[in-house]
């Protein structure tokens, strides 16, 4: 942790960077992002197992992009990234949302993190994404910190949760996700927190023509959450942040991980894990799967 | 396959005919025309009994289809025992190739190929002749071909023998079966007293520990694919 | 209704270059289809998106079917190759969240395939025919919005829901 | 607004299985239809003047043609509508022919669908905007890229169309591998004596600006508005002063220090030097690298015998800019090369071959070079090595090409009949030779060309055996060649004096980078790719960009000529009219909410997209978005599905109307 | 350094001297051997000519051996022993039906990839300064054509190490014993093999032809690095000289037997006196350099 501050601390007063973006603790069990400009202040960051928050979310901010524009000069930014978030850090440079020699990552060894703030980090509430978590290390650093220690075992539930539904005939399993979209509040909190939601105006806002119907009654509830889905398919890093974001428990994350293990099965592909492999959507192999055509 | 089962009846009967005929004239004995017959059945058996066809056959144990040879020729003319063949390598693929198997599995091409790999690897279309060649001679084993290179083909049993009692070859045996399977007893008498007599080869065989393993080897290996 | 006289409807979409000059092919060698099938001409099979088909469904649709040039045949050499990532992923998606897979079908018909182009539509047809009315999906409009009425008896005027907002950006 | 639906019966077409006056009933009740009309022939003169008449009577703003598919008659209908005073793209056809007449029986169903498919064209022409077609102005100036016989042939043709053309050459003098051929097939006439003339005539051109020992470095812009950027290399000859008199050349100390590559390597150069006499220009280059002043400042003979003082041992490579509306590519072809070294990575050599170590194993343009007569030997059939005359040739042809073992899988088409006039001209050489051809199949598919074969073997007794050789050995100053003659079924070993390799064609080196430079597709060999095999040879996808001569494919002489001929007159055409017209049918990103993903610019086969730098009042940089190029854009759409903001239209399919179609099946 | 070791059956007999004079040149090297345990034949010619499955079962035996005893590589110094290995390898790692067929048969799971080498790869990942720092007598009197024969370098997709065509591993090699190379064209031409006893008339041809091409290009040593070819080229002299009366005995040798030679032992501790052909040509030459 001293690490991490001193190491914080330097970047500010040297000027390097213009903002420090981390987590400072708020109780025990739990901690909240902070942006950080004054060195003064960087004795509040922490990194620990409540570090949920995916903080690349802020990298697409226009108003955090404004921090780093001094005098005519671009600094950088300082971002404490988990090994899982540098994944979405990865995918946001891929997009060109963000230039990767405009961002210092200070990222951790990480052995993962709690289920949600309040919880005691064991086994039984282990964040789902980091149960088969490989990349306990991240790729892709400026800056390490944190001792190697072992991951709590823990079952994954998820995948045995999407086998169950895999398992069901096609019609309870239109209904059973029907019932689950009906929840949906339209509050877009999932939007929000999704570090690949970035777009200005998001295609459910777009009105001419109406592409997805705002209203909340199930056709509009079901397309939205498709095309949510969609949009994330192959560009999805993981992060488990809408799950945790939604209100109405919808299961957004295990439509995300259903997808990912449809890219990497199909495609080979995981997003996030390499800024030279071509993106999945925008790129082709001639020699993709043929067999959906007649 | 180009040689179509009926079409073979049909030149049968044709055969037949005109022996009918021939019988009516000639003095010859009834019986010998009859084993002539069966001679010519037997020959004829190959595109009989196999219930596949010998090309496909070949492509799938080579995992190269026969087809991608363009003849060119190249194989014959690197190869070193070219001279020694009744027909030229090439000749053996385009036989299969048009469905000639009994002229290419009665050849004595495969036999004597040395598996030199010099057609391998200048095949302009990587085209793996020496396996190919491997499948060929299989096969003619399989299907119970005459073979006309029968001492390269008993050396290679008797060499397989050795292995099989032994785990490794053991060449006094090895070239006393040859020498019994073949009638052979003069070639190589004056080698193998200077051998002795230099101490390289031992009298008794080298026989391996786990020789049971070895042998459930050969008999699982054995029946047909 | 009476499910022996149901007769599903399918949308098409298809490319300008490949498949709809096919389906033309199939029309100059009179040859005989099933009427179930609507085309709507694109200029490419990349430009498809999977909301058209969403919008297809909301628009009581029982099946639809995407078709474009073959692979490497592409007008605009590459269209299709993309379109085939984005189906590949779209079908796997649908077919998770309980949509058959035989409800979008996918083929690729080059402009000389007329026959290929009335076979592909006799087969979507008769697998939604066996499918049966994609209720599931109607049951959604009908439970909040407008009524669709499952067999119009006299053919209705289109309605299109447009939002009366002008875009604000 | 006023839309018009009018549906043609086609004759008995379509009206036989649909009822086409109910189909006209019914979308008269639909909102917005001010007039349904059906009508016998909607094609012919009275069918449109029936349109014309109503859209004046009804003050039509949009109409619907119930017809034939639009491929047949879109372009019928909206020239009527143009010439009644609406815009074309405000015209929509539904195809009740070819999608429902013909392919029903049922005529309820099929006057249902065809109600169905109206409806549907007339949600979309509801919201069909007028669109007008894109108009892009023409610089009315060529780029020739190679100045061989495609490139000079290129220049020539549209440049005699009244065109300036700027013919760029890498190498320091125009000609090609043309000018290095001893005589043509199947004429035997000379080579240099056709192409020398052309030559003159491209210098001596009005219209042709010549830049020899150049090379293109980057284009920019699109159909009709191409910048290039040439850089010229520095010759450190001042090229307005030089007279070619050739007394630097004589006179030049260093006379064996570096291969002539005209000569394909079998005679040596100076360091300064013209690559052959007839060269055009005729002014010579210092080669740097061997040349004495560049190594130790001194010598300078060349400038002591220049009385024009011509030599400039300080010349720069200068870089030179140029509009054109239209680029021909004619960057042709090289041989294959069996080193082992020398060879590309992609390609393999021939070790069974020596690797090239064996001096008198040659490839075909040394032969062309031996067989010259301004060749190093005078025409005379010598052996490299020692200079005797070979007494047996034997010549291997598709040595490298159709071998998928050493990387190339084609036929370089050319080899069996410059191996056949190979032979035969060293039959008329040295009488009492023998020439032996090893070949794999004999094409000589063209006008004289069997004949010319025949003639080899029949009177000039060209021996032909059908097999590929397997190993060349040297052996007593004499090549081991073993073959086999497959049609013989033998063995057949020839001790030649000499052999000749007739080697594969492949892309001349950086045809990949120029490609790349230029933005057109190349296949894995690196021959540039047409945009339709059949139709259109030769055009590149890229449009303004044409292709000429063997960059495209191996190619003979009158192939090259006809093609760059073609690729003349399609840039004539180009150039026929002062603006360029393009389909409206493109792209547009709507950049206020564009959020600069790029997938857009990933997923464009065409790279019509640009990054477009959006600025603040305060003229400060705040986003990148994505610009499309009109000019490129061929308007497929793909971007537009995979835009995820939807911040990408296509115009005449925008979203718009394709949900109108949607919600009115 | 150590290196799994598969002698082979010709080690063992006919070609004894193979193994002797490689076990003493490595020991001098300061690499050191560990011998498969139990290995058996791998197959050789016989197998894969007639039964495709045996080839592979008999060669994948040792494989799997060299695994359970934990060996990384192997050192496989007959030719065809090495080739029979590496097809075998190749085969089941590119076709999983063999593969799987294999592993039934043997029942074992093939793990991880022994990797097989031959004796040239040996001696130049081990290095050849080491040949030179230890090298007692230059042998530069000796001008040696390097035979390879078929199996070493053929298929060189397969291979992955020298030249199909024009390999010249074995020419850096021999160099740094101090010895000499020549130029010549029968390098990779196929000595008759193993139809040595059933078709010793083709043998004798090939043989002839590959030693006449030899003395044609100036050597007076040929080096062999395969007990097959050394059978055919060394022992089969005898019928040679039998069908063409003017043959003169030519000295072949095992590429060990020249470095040994090199690193200072002498022809009976290395068992150059096993063979048929006399070497006394090359000891007069020998005994020259010395003088000289």
């Amino acid at each position: 942790m001293k690490e991490l501050i001193k190491h914080a601390r330097e970047l500010l007063e040297n000027g390097e960077v213009a903002a420090v973006i981390g987590y400072r603790q708020v109780s025990a069990k739990r901690t909240k992002p902070v942006i950080i400009t004054d060195p003064e202040e960087t004795s509040a960051l922490v990194f620990n197992e409540y570090c949920l928050n995916n903080l690349a979310v802020y990298l697409t901010k226009a108003r955090i992009k404004l921090l780093c524009k001094k005098n005519d000069k671009v600094l950088k930014l300082a971002i404490t990234a988990k090994p899982c978030d540098v994944h979405s850090i990865v995918a946001l440079i891929q997009e060109n949302q963000i230039d990767r020699d405009t961002i210092h990552i200070i990222s951790f060894n990480c052995h993962g993190v709690a289920k949600d703030f309040g919880f005691d980090f064991n086994g039984d509430n282990l964040a789902s994404k980091c149960i088969t978590c490989e990349t306990h290390k991240p790729l892709y650093y400026d800056a390490l910190f944190g001792e190697v220690k072992e991951t709590p075992q823990a079952s994954d539930t998820a995948l045995a949760r999407i086998k169950e539904i895999e398992s069901m005939p096609h019609n309870e399993r239109f209904e059973f996700f029907k019932s689950e979209f009906d929840k949906c509040i339209k509050c877009y909190a999932c939007r929000a927190v999704c570090p690949l939601c970035y777009c200005q105006r998001c295609i459910t806002d777009k009105t001419i023509p109406c592409w997805i119907e705002t209203s909340s009654h199930q056709r509009g509830n079901f397309a939205w959450n498709v095309i949510r889905a969609f949009h994330l398919s192959g560009r999805c890093t993981g992060c488990g942040e809408c799950d945790r974001a939604c209100p109405a428990d919808i299961p957004l994350s295990l439509i995300n991980r259903k997808m990912s293990m449809e890219a990497k099965n199909l495609f080979s592909f995981v997003s996030g894990r390499s800024l030279e492999t071509p993106t999945l959507v925008g790129s082709y192999n001639e020699k993709d799967n043929n067999e959906l055509f007649m | 396959m180009s040689r179509k089962a009926d079409e073979i009846m049909a030149a049968d009967t044709l055969k037949d005919a005109k022996k009918l005929q021939a019988s009516f004239i000639s003095t010859e004995p009834f019986q010998e025309s009859s084993k002539e017959k069966e001679k010519e059945k037997d020959n004829n058996k190959l595109f009989h009994i196999h219930e596949r066809n010998v090309s496909d056959e070949i492509s799938e144990r080579t995992f190269q289809d026969v087809s991608l040879c363009y003849q060119c020729g190249k194989c014959s003319a690197g190869c070193p025992v070219r001279y020694y063949m009744d027909i030229a390598p090439n000749k053996v693929v385009r036989f299969i190739q048009l469905g000639y198997y009994e002229e290419a599995l009665k050849s004595e091409t495969p036999w004597l190929c040395a598996g030199c790999l010099a057609c391998s690897v200048r095949c302009p279309k990587e085209f793996d002749l020496a396996k190919f060649m491997d499948a060929v001679r299989e096969i003619a084993i399989e299907k119970g071909v005459e073979i006309k290179q029968e001492n390269i083909l008993k050396f290679h049993k008797a060499f397989l023998d050795q292995i099989k009692n032994h785990g490794r070859s053991y060449e006094v045996g090895l070239v006393a079966e040859y020498k019994m399977k073949t009638l052979d007893l003069f070639q190589d008498v004056d080698s193998a007293p200077g051998m002795f007599l230099k101490g390289k080869l031992d009298l008794l065989p080298h026989n391996i520990k786990n020789r049971k393993e070895i042998k459930s080897i050969f008999k699982k290996t054995s029946g047909k694919k | 209704m009476d499910k022996q006289n149901w007769e599903p409807k399918i949308a098409a979409f298809v490319c300008n270059w490949c498949t709809y000059t096919g389906a033309d092919l199939a029309g100059t060698s009179r040859l005989k289809y099933p009427a179930n099938c609507k085309i709507i001409r694109v200029m490419c099979s990349g430009s498809i998106d999977p909301v058209f088909i969403l919008k297809a469904f909301e628009r009581g649709a029982d099946g639809v079917l995407v078709s474009g040039c073959h692979p490497n045949d592409c007008h605009y050499n590459a269209g299709n190759f993309h379109a085939r990532r984005r189906w590949d992923f779209f079908h796997e998606l649908l077919d998770f969240i309980g949509i058959e897979k035989g409800r979008l079908q996918f083929s690729w018909i080059s402009a000389s395939e007329g026959k290929k182009f009335a076979d592909v539509i006799t087969k979507v047809t008769e697998d939604i025919k066996a499918m049966g009315p994609f209720t599931a999906y109607k049951k959604m409009n009908s439970e909040f919005t407008i009524d669709f009425p499952e067999e119009p008896s006299e053919l209705p005027e289109p309605e299109f829901q447009e939002n009366s907002d002008k875009e604000t950006e | 607004m006023k839309i018009g639906v009018f549906i043609c019966h086609c004759g008995e077409n379509i009206s036989s299985t649909v009822d086409c006056p109910r189909v006209a009933d019914v979308c008269r009740t639909y909102t917005g239809v001010e007039y349904s009309v059906d009508y016998k022939y909607m094609c012919s003169d009275p069918g449109q003047n029936l349109i014309k008449d109503a859209i004046h009577k009804y003050n039509l703003d949009a109409i619907v043609v119930g017809s034939c598919s639009p491929h047949m008659h879109e372009r019928t209908f909206r020239n009527a509508a143009v010439s009644a005073g609406i815009n074309p793209f405000m015209v929509e056809i539904a195809n009740l022919r070819e999608h429902c007449s013909w392919v029903h029986d049922n005529i309820e169903a099929a006057t249902r669908k065809a109600i169905e498919l109206m409806r549907m064209a007339i949600e979309k022409v509801k919201r069909d905007k007028p669109l007008t077609k894109i108009k892009v102005p023409i610089t009315k100036r060529v780029l020739v890229i190679g100045g061989g016989i495609a490139g000079i042939q290129a220049a020539l043709d549209t440049a005699n169309a009244g065109y300036e053309v700027v013919l760029v050459e890498k190498e320091p003098s125009i000609g090609g591998h043309m000018s290095q051929l001893s005589e043509t097939f199947p004429t035997l006439d000379c080579s240099q004596c056709i192409l020398t003339p052309r030559m003159v005539e491209v210098h001596q051109h009005p219209k042709i600006k010549l830049m020899t020992y150049s090379e293109v470095e980057r284009v920019e812009g699109f159909i009709g508005n191409f910048k290039v950027t040439i850089k010229k290399k520095a010759r450190h000859i001042n090229e307005d002063k030089c007279s070619g008199c050739g007394m630097c050349i004589t006179k030049c100390p260093i006379k064996k220090k570096a291969y002539n590559s005209f000569e394909e390597d079998l005679a040596f150069r100076p360091a300064v030097y013209v690559p052959f006499p007839q060269a055009i220009p005729n002014i010579p280059v210092i080669d740097e690298t061997v040349c004495t002043y560049y190594k130790t400042g001194k010598c300078g003979m060349c400038v002591k015998v220049c009385d024009r003082e011509a030599i400039d041992f300080g010349q720069k490579d200068t870089i030179h800019v140029a509009d054109v509306g239209a680029i021909i590519v004619a960057t042709g072809f090289k041989l294959y090369n069996i080193d082992k070294k020398s060879a590309d990575s992609k390609y393999k050599g021939y070790g069974e071959y020596g690797y090239g170590k064996y001096r008198d194993v040659i490839d075909g343009l040394q032969f062309e070079r031996i067989a010259s007569a301004s060749g190093p030997t005078s025409g005379e059939i010598k052996r490299p090595s020692d200079g005797r005359v070979p007494k047996k040739i034997a010549f291997i042809q598709c040595v490298g090409s159709r071998d998928d073992s050493k990387g190339i899988s084609y036929c370089s088409k050319i080899c069996c009949m410059y191996t056949a006039k190979q032979a035969m001209l060293y039959r008329h050489k040295v009488h009492d030779g023998e020439a032996y051809i090893f070949y794999m199949d004999i094409r000589a598919g063209g006008k004289m060309y069997e004949e010319f074969v025949r003639r080899a073997i029949e009177e000039d007794k060209v021996k032909y055996i059908r097999g590929r050789v397997s190993r060349i050995y040297e052996e007593d100053g004499k090549y081991i060649v073993k073959g086999e003659d497959t049609l013989a079924g033998m063995p057949v070993e020839i001790d030649a004096d000499m052999v000749v390799l007739a080697t594969a064609m492949i892309p001349q080196d950086g045809a990949e980078s120029l490609a790349r430079t230029i933005g057109i597709p190349y296949d894995k060999y690196g021959f540039f790719n047409e945009a339709h095999p059949k139709l259109r040879p030769v055009e590149s996808t890229t449009a303004g960009v044409f292709l000429a001569g063997a960059c495209q494919s191996p190619k003979d002489i009158p192939e090259s000529v006809s093609m760059a001929s073609a690729a003349a007159s399609k840039a004539i055409i180009l150039f026929a009219n002062d603006t360029l017209e393009r389909e409206p049918v493109v792209a547009k990103v709507n950049e206020d909410i564009c959020a600069g993903c790029f997938y857009c610019m990933k997923v464009c086969p065409f790279g019509a997209v640009e990054v477009k730098d959006v600025k603040d009042i305060n003229g400060i940089v705040y986003k990148e978005v994505a610009y499309i190029n009109q000019g490129v854009c061929q308007g497929c759409g793909t971007c537009t599905a995979t835009c995820l903001s939807k911040s990408i239209e296509l115009a005449g399919f925008n979203n718009e109307e394709i949900f109108a179609e949607i919600a009115a099946l | 350094m150590k290196y799994g070791y598969f002698p082979g059956c010709s080690l063992t007999s006919s070609a004894k001297e193979y193994d002797i004079s490689l076990r003493k040149v490595i020991d001098k090297l300061g690499i050191s051997f560990d011998e498969i345990n139990d290995w058996s034949c791998c197959g050789a010619t016989s197998a894969h000519v007639t039964n495709h499955k045996l080839s592979t079962a008999l060669a994948m035996r040792n494989i799997m051996l060299a695994e359970q005893q934990g060996l990384d590589n192997i050192i496989a110094p007959c030719a065809a022993c090495y080739n029979r290995l590496i097809i075998s390898q190749n085969e089941i790692g590119k076709h999983t039906g063999i593969r799987k067929e294999t592993e039934d048969l043997l029942s074992v799971k093939f793990k991880k990839d022994v990797k097989v080498f031959n004796i040239l790869e040996l001696f130049l990942k081990s290095g050849l300064n080491k040949i030179i720092e230890n090298r007692k007598r230059e042998l530069s009197e000796l001008k040696a054509a390097c035979y390879y024969g078929c199996l070493l370098v053929r298929p060189a997709a397969i291979t992955k190490f020298d030249d199909a065509e024009e390999p010249e591993s074995m020419e850096k090699i021999v160099e740094a014993t101090g010895a000499d190379t020549v130029d010549w064209n029968y390098k990779t031409e196929c000595c008759g093999a193993a139809h040595s006893i059933a078709r010793r008339d083709i043998v004798v041809d090939l043989s002839k032809k590959i030693i006449d091409d030899a003395i044609t290009h100036g050597a007076n040593v040929m080096v062999v690095a395969c007990p097959m070819c050394h059978t055919n080229l060394d022992m089969r002299q005898r019928a040679m000289k039998r069908k063409y009366p003017d043959h003169k005995e030519f000295p072949v040798l095992y590429l060990t037997e020249l470095i040994g030679l090199s690193l200072g032992m002498d022809e009976k501790e290395l068992g150059i006196d096993l063979h048929y052909t006399n070497f006394k040509y090359a000891d007069t030459l020998l005994n020259n350099s010395a003088k000289g």
